[in-house]
């Protein structure tokens, strides 16, 4: 019972009370580029889920089969980070193929999600916390919606926000900064929820 | 072969070497750079007396031998090969102290690790016939550290056996943390129970030895 | 036995991992590329790169792709430099129109100086001024000065000019993205070459009179500047002046002699122009004193007879 | 290498500054950046890093072949970050205390991957070298400015906010805008001077 309580909190910490961009700081790159129409917003970040639930099972295994047995821990840098760059080209030329108009709206940032910390942050601290392979697929499923469901506030507040006039120094990065703070304001306000 | 096959392994050819020169750079390396050996420093000597007075100061029980690092021939225990049997624990014991003198004598001080949120968390547990008298952390580089109940090392005086701070702490800010010290506390202890006589005799022989040539130099005196 | 435990095992690993991986990205890669024409790899490759989205496309290869199918101008790329231009221009086999790199001018300077139809005090910018019985401006080209243009640009590079009270572009900052030019609903900012050292600063197509009664420094057709351009690379059509940028070599004459000003000098134009202004008052001035010594003297001669 | 080329690249810390124009690599800037120590020696690993990486894949980047130069640039980036990681933890251990977790987040640092793809894949190695030295720097400055300005602003108003990353993202924001009113009135100024100049007065 209490494996499934574990599950249950798995998802919502990393979905709410640890959002990976605003609680954690990772993957900010793409959260800022993206979030200007919330249609690319919601491709991005059903892309990024993807991308880290996946990388961070296949990471999962790799290092329990192949680098933990061998002891060469040190090399789990090099090898997650190959593992997530090739699989983004991997899903670049599959979504070229399947469906131009998806790759249309995400063309530009499926070369920066490679980059993207949240995928190798998660991929770590999967390893580091020594969970199963459920719970990482949990883990990496969670933290990717919690980046979609960031990134999509962030793009319907930025639509709104085109339309009054901003200060010219704050126009672009800096009103979405600022933004992006408020709102981890809100998101630190989940960190009091417990499971006990 | 069509162009695409050659295509391929160009680059197939191209990315191992890369990562093959790359590799083998790191792996070279990481052979010959000096490990984290625990050594048994004037800092380590003043944690341990803290945690297990000797009943003299700090700097005296360091020159007067007072607090002793005992190395594998003395418990007869190889430290290297009892981690790999127990990789699964996730936690190392890293060095054995003893104390063969002194208010405390014949308790040893066992030092294991074990990787936290942020990296390796490296506790000092004081033992007297593998039961705990005293615990302080050596070294640690949590971010979340401060969340951790004060009370926890004084918890775990008097305790042996498996220990489980989550039930006993709950959900604290650091949980990583935690588990991290449960893990390295509960190794050290099996480490402690399995070990006790073996690390009792080497200390009494120790002991024994030390008094010998201690009465050698009072005679020549 | 340690060395090869260490050093080769890892080694073998990770020369394994990546070498599936290159296999499947680069054979997977030919095998399942979409039937992308090979040029447009091409133009892309000659394309700056810099995803700055200046052209309204969502990247380089989109730009690429429409470039190839016809559907944009190759002006509308800025940051690409001109040698690049004409190569991607020999891949497209066509001629490129303007193979120079273009600025947004505001083919207007009334402002305060034309007169107002009424005065807007409405929500929002010339888009829903337009909306009201054509703008708040007499002259229905004339740019109102309520800040659509200046909010459309991605770079901040258009103002409106304290004096003239129409919105300016500032050519040096001016990536000829066409933001601007989509925006503005009088639809009178256009696209002339960054070498351009004179424009029009005016879109009234109608009759002279009726410019005259609505804006102090409309176009009004007279014509002057068609007949005193050396190269004739200035001509009238539809009541307006049109400066044939191939032809005109700079020489300002038509700015200096429009009586309405508003043939309007940019970027090394400015100190052209203003060199010949001087010259010209200087003439006039040598003109008059001549003037008065002759009448001097016709006075002396009438006092002496 | 003409002295206006080199002056450009020279510049391009500043003028386009990787954290402030560019705005690439905010994942450490705003995660690390709560004190002065933490930022200082974090720039000083990522400048290393993306030093050596510019120089490393200018040289490889004729043998690449397209279709694998994402992974293969990685790869080179993270054995790199690797071996700073081991230096630091055999030979500094000190350092490693403070920042030995950080290390690794440098591999996902959008800079020193944005910095290889978009120049060093594309130029020579000298160019390359100065473009990392002054993005080197241009972070490291940028960095240690906002560590010093938020643990003035905790120690101010106490910890708790400003050392969060919500602090981090308002502390950030409020100084690119800085930033870009800086620039622009440097540019307004520039105009006007040359204005004048094109006018003949001094």
């Amino acid at each position: 019972m209490d494996y499934f309580v574990g599950i249950v909190s798995i998802v919502i910490s990393g979905m709410l009370t640890n959002n990976i961009v605003l609680n954690q700081s990772l993957g900010i790159c793409p959260f800022l580029g993206v979030s200007k129409k919330t249609q690319s917003a919601v491709g991005m970040g059903l892309a990024v889920t993807f991308v880290i639930s996946v990388s961070s099972c296949v990471c999962w295994l790799l290092y329990t089969f192949v680098l933990d047995l061998l002891d060469i821990g040190y090399l789990s840098t090099i090898a997650f980070i190959l593992v997530i760059a090739s699989l983004v080209q991997l899903l670049d030329i599959v979504l070229k193929k399947l469906s131009p108009s998806l790759y249309g709206s995400l063309g530009v940032y499926l070369a920066l999600i490679t980059t993207n910390c949240a995928v190798l942050g998660t991929a770590n601290s999967v390893i580091a916390q020594g969970l199963d392979f459920f719970q990482t697929l949990m883990t990496g499923v969670s933290i990717g919606l919690g980046f979609t469901i960031a990134l999509i506030l962030m793009a319907g507040i930025r639509e709104k926000q085109a339309l009054y006039d901003i200060p010219r120094p704050f126009v672009g990065f800096p009103i979405a900064l600022v933004t992006a703070g408020i709102m981890a304001m809100a998101f630190y306000g989940f960190s009091g929820l417990s499971f006990t | 072969m069509n162009k695409s096959i050659v295509n391929a392994l160009k680059s197939v050819a191209v990315l191992v070497c890369v990562s093959v020169v790359c590799v083998a750079v790191l792996a070279v390396c990481n052979m010959y750079f000096p490990k984290y050996t625990p050594t048994l420093d004037r800092a380590t000597a003043e944690r341990i007396n803290a945690i297990c007075p000797t009943g003299v100061t700090d700097g005296e029980a360091f020159d007067k031998k007072y607090i002793v690092m005992l190395g594998s021939d003395d418990h007869g225990v190889d430290l290297d090969k009892y981690n790999k049997s127990n990789k699964s624990k996730k936690a190392e014991i890293l060095a054995v102290y003893g104390e063969p003198k002194g208010e405390n004598a014949f308790s040893y001080i066992i030092e294991s690790s074990s990787t936290g949120r942020d990296g390796d968390i490296v506790i000092l547990i004081a033992y007297r016939d593998a039961v705990i008298v005293g615990a302080a952390v050596k070294k640690q580089g949590e971010s979340y550290y401060n969340k951790l109940p004060a009370e926890l090392f004084d918890f775990l005086t008097g305790k042996s056996g498996d220990v489980d701070l989550g039930a006993e702490f709950g959900k604290t800010g650091a949980t990583l943390s935690l588990n991290a010290i449960n893990r390295a506390v509960n190794l050290s202890n099996d480490f402690a129970i399995t070990y006790n006589s073996a690390i009792r005799n080497s200390m009494t022989d120790m002991a024994s030895a030390a008094e010998t040539n201690e009465k050698g130099e009072a005679v020549e005196l | 036995m340690e060395i090869f435990l260490n050093v080769i095992v890892p080694v073998l690993i990770i020369a394994v991992i990546a070498a599936i991986f290159a296999f499947c990205l680069s054979y997977l890669g030919d095998k399942l590329a979409v039937d992308r024409d090979a040029r447009i790899d091409d133009i892309e490759r000659n394309l700056a790169g810099a995803n700055c989205g200046g052209c309204g496309y969502a990247g380089c290869s989109q730009f690429a792709e429409a470039l190839f199918k016809g559907e944009a101008q190759l002006s509308r790329c800025n940051p690409t430099s001109p040698e690049n231009k004409k190569n991607i221009a020999k891949i497209l086999g066509m001629s490129v129109g303007e193979s120079v790199a273009t600025v947004a001018v505001v083919h207007c300077a009334g402002g305060n100086r034309a007169e107002d139809k009424y005065s807007y005090q409405g929500f929002g910018d010339c888009q829903s001024a337009e909306l009201l019985a054509g703008g708040s401006k007499a002259c229905d080209y004339g740019c109102m000065g309520l800040c659509t243009c200046v909010r459309a640009c991605p770079n901040n590079c258009i103002a409106i000019c304290k004096d003239t009270g129409a919105s300016k572009v500032d050519r040096d900052e001016c990536i000829s993205c066409g933001a601007c030019v989509a925006a503005c609903p009088k639809k009178i900012i256009g696209r002339i070459p960054v070498t351009a050292k004179v424009y029009i600063a005016c879109s009234n197509t109608t009759k002279g009179k009726e410019v005259a009664k609505v804006c102090k420094v409309g176009c009004i057709a007279c014509g002057k500047c068609e007949r005193v351009c050396p190269k004739g690379a200035i001509a009238l059509s539809n009541n307006l002046a049109a400066i044939d940028y191939t032809k005109c070599i700079g020489c300002m004459k038509c700015a200096s002699e429009c009586p309405r000003h508003c043939i309007q000098p940019i970027g090394d134009g400015v100190r052209l122009l203003e060199k010949i202004m001087a010259a010209k008052e200087k003439a006039k001035e040598k003109a008059k004193e001549a003037a008065n010594a002759a009448t001097e003297k016709q006075k002396q001669d009438d006092e002496n007879q | 290498m003409t002295r206006s080329e080199f002056k450009k690249t020279a510049l391009g810390g500043i003028t386009s500054n990787p954290v402030f124009v560019l705005v690439l690599g905010m994942c450490p800037t705003i995660a690390k950046s709560d004190n002065v120590i933490n930022a200082v020696s974090l720039g000083l690993c990522t400048a290393a890093v993306l030093i050596l990486s510019n120089v490393i894949i200018s040289l490889l980047r004729k043998v690449i072949p397209d279709k694998v130069h994402l992974p293969a640039y990685i790869i080179v980036i993270a054995s790199l970050v690797t071996l700073v990681q081991m230096i630091v933890s055999s030979f500094l251990p000190t350092l490693n205390d403070s920042i030995g977790a950080f290390i690794s987040l440098i591999t996902v640092n959008c800079i020193i991957l944005g910095r290889a793809e978009a120049f060093a894949g594309k130029n020579k190695v000298l160019p390359s070298f100065i473009d990392g030295v002054s993005m080197g720097i241009g972070f490291v400055l940028s960095i240690t400015l906002l560590g010093a300005v938020r643990q003035g602003l905790t120690a101010a108003f106490g910890s708790g906010f400003f050392d969060k990353t919500m602090g981090g993202f308002i502390v950030l924001g409020l100084m690119m805008a800085l930033f870009n009113q800086i620039f622009h009135i440097v540019k307004q100024r520039q105009k006007h001077r040359a204005a004048l100049i094109e006018r003949g007065e001094p």
